[in-house]
């Protein structure tokens, strides 16, 4: 008998309590942040979306080699000599630039936001900034490109790239060839056709 | 009158079900509303994490672990690095371990709490769910002050921390404690000692000690049912042995140690307890430098480790085999929902379908961790 | 108690079901235990009033070599307070392990795991399915040799 | 007193046909602003702001909900009981409303005084668990039938509390019209049943009997209308929605208008009974307060607190299980009953 009104007891008296505590906290403010109208002074270290200052970026692949999801896709194409990268061929740092980065591309659908192609940058060019709004209605929307360079320039870097190559090949083979004629006077005959075979390689190389 | 025929009902629960907590199914088998099986079917979440982190470098795994046991990713990441370090055999400043101390003991409130709201949630309460929620994002902020993240923060780093403290957060985490020591007491008023509730989970789902040890369970579970055993105290990682603190157990207050009720109440006492080695640790926390014995390549000698942990959730262990490559050769996360769920079949028989939840509340698992 | 203690009181139980105990790779000091045995040997070590193992705290499945497949118990005692390493090695041609899941029913999952990623059969398993894949996947997807399928179940994989 | 629409009308076809507009008007009314209120009260007590996007206050949003649910499809399981699952939001609703007609809103207004209105209301209000029933069943789904058998449970089980701490008022008043019961408790607060009734100071020795039937009235139809401690019908962490998992659109809002009229019918027949229905608090203190149009006033604030006092609960209090509401009903609800009546019968007869 005792116990059943013991019962009672903690019902009534527990349910009471618990409404007093929902009663006061009626006249609390409220701690709704009504978003758009109404936002959060964010923190500094914010990590959200990657942003690249390509006016610093080496191209060095350390990033997309850190990336755990291999959301960062970067191109490159070696400097010719006489050519500069971007305007000056420098990063902000005085670092020189060796090659032009005709693709950076970040896929933010794939993006962990863990922050770890960050700090293997040694010219501190990619770096996470606090924009969150970005959704988009097409996944490909969300593949950002941060390379400088328009198609068409890439394109024309590649070719320099290219040509140089060739002239350097044609060069190396020109070399070779002289080289071969050198060794061939020194020793005559049967000699010459393979190092001619050799130049071919080197040319098609 | 001639018998009527009755038959035993199957009933699906999850895997979308407001109170699996993610998309667990349990296959339920029911004598009217009593259950008298309950066969719980993995997998739906199911990452590949093991598989992944044998194709990452060590720090990569490291965002990966965030995310096994989302809510506290903080644990999961000090146990996987703490491997790590074993196997690389390195000295950590101390500063280091303190900020480390400190934030896993954060995550352990964070996670605490929505263990405690969702357990509300199950029962039919709402408001604490969302008292605690609140409180919850309080912590959630600290966090992201100091990584710049809410949720999964890739901060601790093989041999160090992806940055340091500023005293802004030691402020910051000062009053925050401050604030949180009445409002443990009210969620409790408001939930844990409220006498629906109460006779909702006491005498509910009862775990007896041999059979929680012999089943692997470990952490708030294991200690509900009376088994004073934290690896914080028995078997001291990192340097949680400088600070003092109590190891909760159920004590059958209500119901019967071994319940649900006293599963859950464990949590409740140990933010308490959280909260006492975070004020220690902030008080003697020393100078350093946060990033000096972070290697530039990890990359250990050929051997195996496996630490465990006193995860929120119980024991968080990664078995790491390394093969002298940058790639470890095999990551085993011994995860402490995966063992404690183990055992929802042998203690929700003979209840009813209510009671199913509540014991799988009580449990507090998360699918990011049993499927990983 | 230590684990040279330990492991000399199996050694002296077992015999030859227990190999040498290695100490010099820099992990804890383990040792291997036959695979045929390994049931006894942990209910040895569960029972035994001097040792009392009573919590199984992980066991993998290792794809350990080119050969062979292991499963790694890591056993502590809450009692006791001492913890120690097993290994069982299994051929791949053939990889039968007898269950551990009547001694600690902890493994019983565990277990499960480790057939359903490795390929590991646990002999003597009351419930051997697949736990984390579905029930039709193919392959066991921890082992080194494992190709990603380009098909699953008549559907492309993207990837 | 005559009711209001028959002394100016007469006693005609019309009248009857007028006199449900007023209250249909008052439930549509109120099941859309109780929705909202209980969505606002519930912000408030969580700290939140609760809707506020349509209009001011989010005066509109249960309003625009209703459109909405208007448009949208009706998904239909395809092995439904077809008549059944069609019939029961019907029903259910109608069970609801049709208990407003003994409503006493003011002295000269009530939808019909029956003289056995107590006894209708509790009839006409059992029949919605008829409605859940069929909808648990025509459903095909198992959870939903979970749902339907619980609910028939518990409320034809706390039928018997209610009934029971009714008719002790029923005693002390010897009547069962609903009009009588607010006549009788005249004269300003301690006149009403909560307090005793009207009588001798003797009363006094009742008040803790009455007030304890008062709460037990209100405990066990809350019971009834199926809301948070007691709502195993819908139990949305167990059963996931109950009865209502395979309804949409405006057969759903059917049913969830339902369970909100209900609310203010039940804390109508506890105003009644217990708090002096359509009665101003100051008696004959302050005549003006007592004239028929603040009569109704003082009915909807009493029956409105009452239905705050729901909505307060539910936002507190976790669900019980199913045994332990019927625990409650037969070991605690019933037994306190039925101590109250004999306590009741032995002051009848001996003051």
């Amino acid at each position: 008998m005792k116990a059943y009104f013991k019962h009672i007891y903690q019902a009534v008296s527990s349910i009471m309590i618990g409404m007093a505590i929902t009663f006061k906290q009626m006249f609390h403010k409220s701690v709704t942040i009504q978003y758009p109208e109404q936002r959060l002074q964010l923190p500094e270290r914010e990590r959200n979306r990657l942003f690249v200052n390509m006016e610093d970026c080496i191209g060095c692949d350390q990033c997309a080699k850190a990336c755990p999801v291999s959301c960062i896709d970067i191109e490159t194409v070696k400097v010719v000599p006489g050519d500069v990268v971007g305007k000056t061929g420098v990063t902000s740092q005085g670092k020189k630039k060796a090659l032009h980065v005709t693709n950076f591309t970040i896929d933010f659908a794939k993006c962990c936001y863990c922050q770890l192609c960050v700090f293997p940058c040694p010219t501190e060019c990619i770096y996470m900034t606090d924009v969150f709004e970005f959704s988009t209605y097409k996944r490909s929307d969300l593949l950002y490109q941060f390379s400088d360079l328009t198609p068409e320039t890439a394109a024309e870097k590649k070719k320099m790239l290219a040509d140089f190559n060739v002239e350097q090949d044609k060069k190396k083979a020109l070399a070779a060839e002289e080289a071969a004629k050198k060794s061939a006077e020194a020793k005559p005959a049967e000699n010459k056709s393979e190092t001619k075979k050799e130049s071919d390689n080197t040319k098609e190389s | 009158m001639a018998e009527l025929r009755t038959e035993e009902l199957t009933i699906n629960m999850g895997p979308q079900h407001p109170s699996t907590h993610g998309v667990l199914r349990l296959v339920l088998t029911l004598n009217g509303e009593i259950v008298t099986n309950v066969k719980p079917v993995l997998g739906y979440l199911h990452r590949c994490f093991e598989k992944h982190a044998e194709a990452m470098t060590y720090p990569q795994v490291i965002p990966y672990t965030d995310r096994m046991d989302y809510l506290n990713s903080m644990s999961n990441e000090l146990a996987y690095v703490l491997a790590v370090e074993k196997l690389l055999g390195i000295e950590i400043p101390e500063r280091v371990e303190y900020i480390r101390v400190i934030m896993a003991e954060l995550q352990r409130i964070a996670s605490h709490l929505v263990a405690i709201g969702t357990y509300g949630n199950d029962a039919g309460a709402f408001t604490p769910f969302l008292y605690c929620f609140m409180d919850r994002e309080k912590v959630l902020e600290l966090f992201e002050m100091v990584c710049g993240a809410r949720l999964l923060y890739n901060y601790i780093w093989v041999g160090g921390l992806s940055h340091d403290i500023t005293p802004e957060f030691i402020t910051k985490t000062k009053e925050f404690i401050k604030y949180f020591r009445p409002r443990i007491k009210q969620v409790n008023n408001l939930l844990s000692y409220n006498k629906i509730f109460i006779e909702r989970t006491a005498n509910i789902g009862m775990l007896p000690q041999d059979v929680a040890v012999n089943a692997g369970v470990s952490g708030p579970t294991l200690r509900g049912s009376g088994v004073k055993y934290d690896l914080r105290k028995e078997d001291p990682y990192s340097i949680y042995n400088k600070f003092d603190f109590d190891v909760c157990v159920g004590t059958g207050e209500y119901g019967t140690v071994g319940d649900c009720w006293n599963r859950y109440i464990v949590r409740a006492y140990e933010m308490e307890q959280s909260l006492r080695i975070i004020e220690q640790a902030l008080d003697s926390i020393p100078e350093g430098d946060v990033h000096s014995a972070v290697p530039k390549r990890v990359k250990p000698v050929a051997g195996e480790s496996y630490v465990r942990t006193e995860s929120p959730k119980g024991e968080l262990g990664y078995y790491i085999i390394s093969d002298g490559s940058l790639n470890p050769y095999r990551v085993k996360a011994r995860s402490t929902s995966f063992c404690n769920l183990s055992v929802i079949n042998q203690i929700s028989r003979g209840h009813m379908i209510a009671d199913v939840v509540m014991i799988l509340g009580s449990f507090d698992i998360v699918l990011g961790c049993i499927d990983r | 108690m230590e684990i040279t203690e330990i492991y000399n009181k199996l050694k002296k139980v077992f015999g030859d079901g227990i190999g040498d105990l290695k100490t010099d790779l820099p992990a804890y000091p383990f040792f291997f235990a036959d695979a045929s045995k390994i049931n006894a040997v942990s209910l040895f070590l569960r029972d035994e009033e001097s040792l009392q193992f009573d919590n199984l705290s992980c066991l993998s499945g290792v794809d350990y070599d080119k050969d062979n497949l292991a499963v790694v118990y890591h056993i502590y005692s809450y009692a006791l307070k001492h913890n120690i390493v097993v290994k069982c090695i299994v051929p791949k041609s053939a990889p039968v392990v007898q269950t551990v899941s009547d001694v600690w029913a902890a493994a019983d999952w565990h277990e499960r795991e480790a057939y359903d990623l490795i390929g590991i059969n646990f002999e003597g398993h009351p419930d051997l399915r697949r736990i984390l894949l579905s029930e039709d996947w193919e392959g066991h997807p921890l082992r080194k040799d494992y190709k990603v399928p380009e098909f699953y179940n008549g559907m492309k994989v993207p990837y | 007193m005559e009711n209001i629409f028959t002394q100016w009308f007469g006693d005609n076809l019309l009248t009857y046909i007028l006199i449900p507009v007023p209250i249909i008007a008052y439930v549509s009314v109120f099941a859309l602003y109780a929705v909202l209120a209980e969505r606002k009260i519930s912000a408030w007590m969580q700290n939140r702001i609760g809707p506020n996007r349509t209009d001011k206050f989010g005066l509109l949003q249960t309003i625009l909900d209703a459109v909405k649910l208007m448009q949208k499809e009706l998904i239909l399981p395809s092995r439904r009981d077809n008549l059944y699952f069609r019939m029961a939001p019907y029903i259910v609703f109608t069970a609801a409303f049709m208990g407003y007609a003994v409503l006493p809103f003011s002295s000269v207004f009530i939808g019909v005084d029956l003289n056995l209105g107590l006894f209708y209301f509790f009839a006409i209000t059992s029949i919605g668990v008829v409605g859940v029933l069929m909808a648990g069943w025509a459903s095909n789904n198992k959870y939903s039938l979970f749902g339907g058998m619980r609910t028939v449970a518990q409320i034809v089980s706390y039928e018997i509390p209610t009934a029971l701490s009714a008719i002790v008022v029923v005693m002390l008043a010897g009547t069962l019209s609903m009009q009588k019961f607010a006549l009788i408790q005249s004269g300003g607060i301690f006149n009403w049943y909560i307090f005793g009734g009207p009588g001798s100071p003797i009363k006094i020795i009742i008040i803790p009997i009455m007030v304890v039937s008062a709460v037990l009235l209100f405990l066990s139809t809350l019971a009834e209308t199926n809301r948070t401690p007691f709502d195993l019908t819908e139990a949305d962490s167990e059963l996931v929605a109950g009865v209502h998992i395979e309804y949409s659109g405006m057969m759903f809002a059917m049913f969830f208008f339902a369970e909100y009229a209900q609310m203010f019918a039940v804390s109508g027949i506890v105003t009644t009974l217990f708090l002096g229905g359509w009665q101003s608090p100051f008696g004959e203190l302050i005549p003006f307060l007592n004239t028929p149009v603040f009569q109704v006033f003082w009915f909807l604030a009493k029956g409105l607190s009452l239905v705050f006092v729901q909505i307060w609960l539910r936002w507190t209090l976790p669900r019980v299980r199913i045994d332990q509401l019927m625990t409650m009903c037969w070991k605690f609800f019933i037994p306190i009953a039925l101590v109250n009546l004999f306590l009741i019968g032995l002051y009848i007869i001996f003051a």
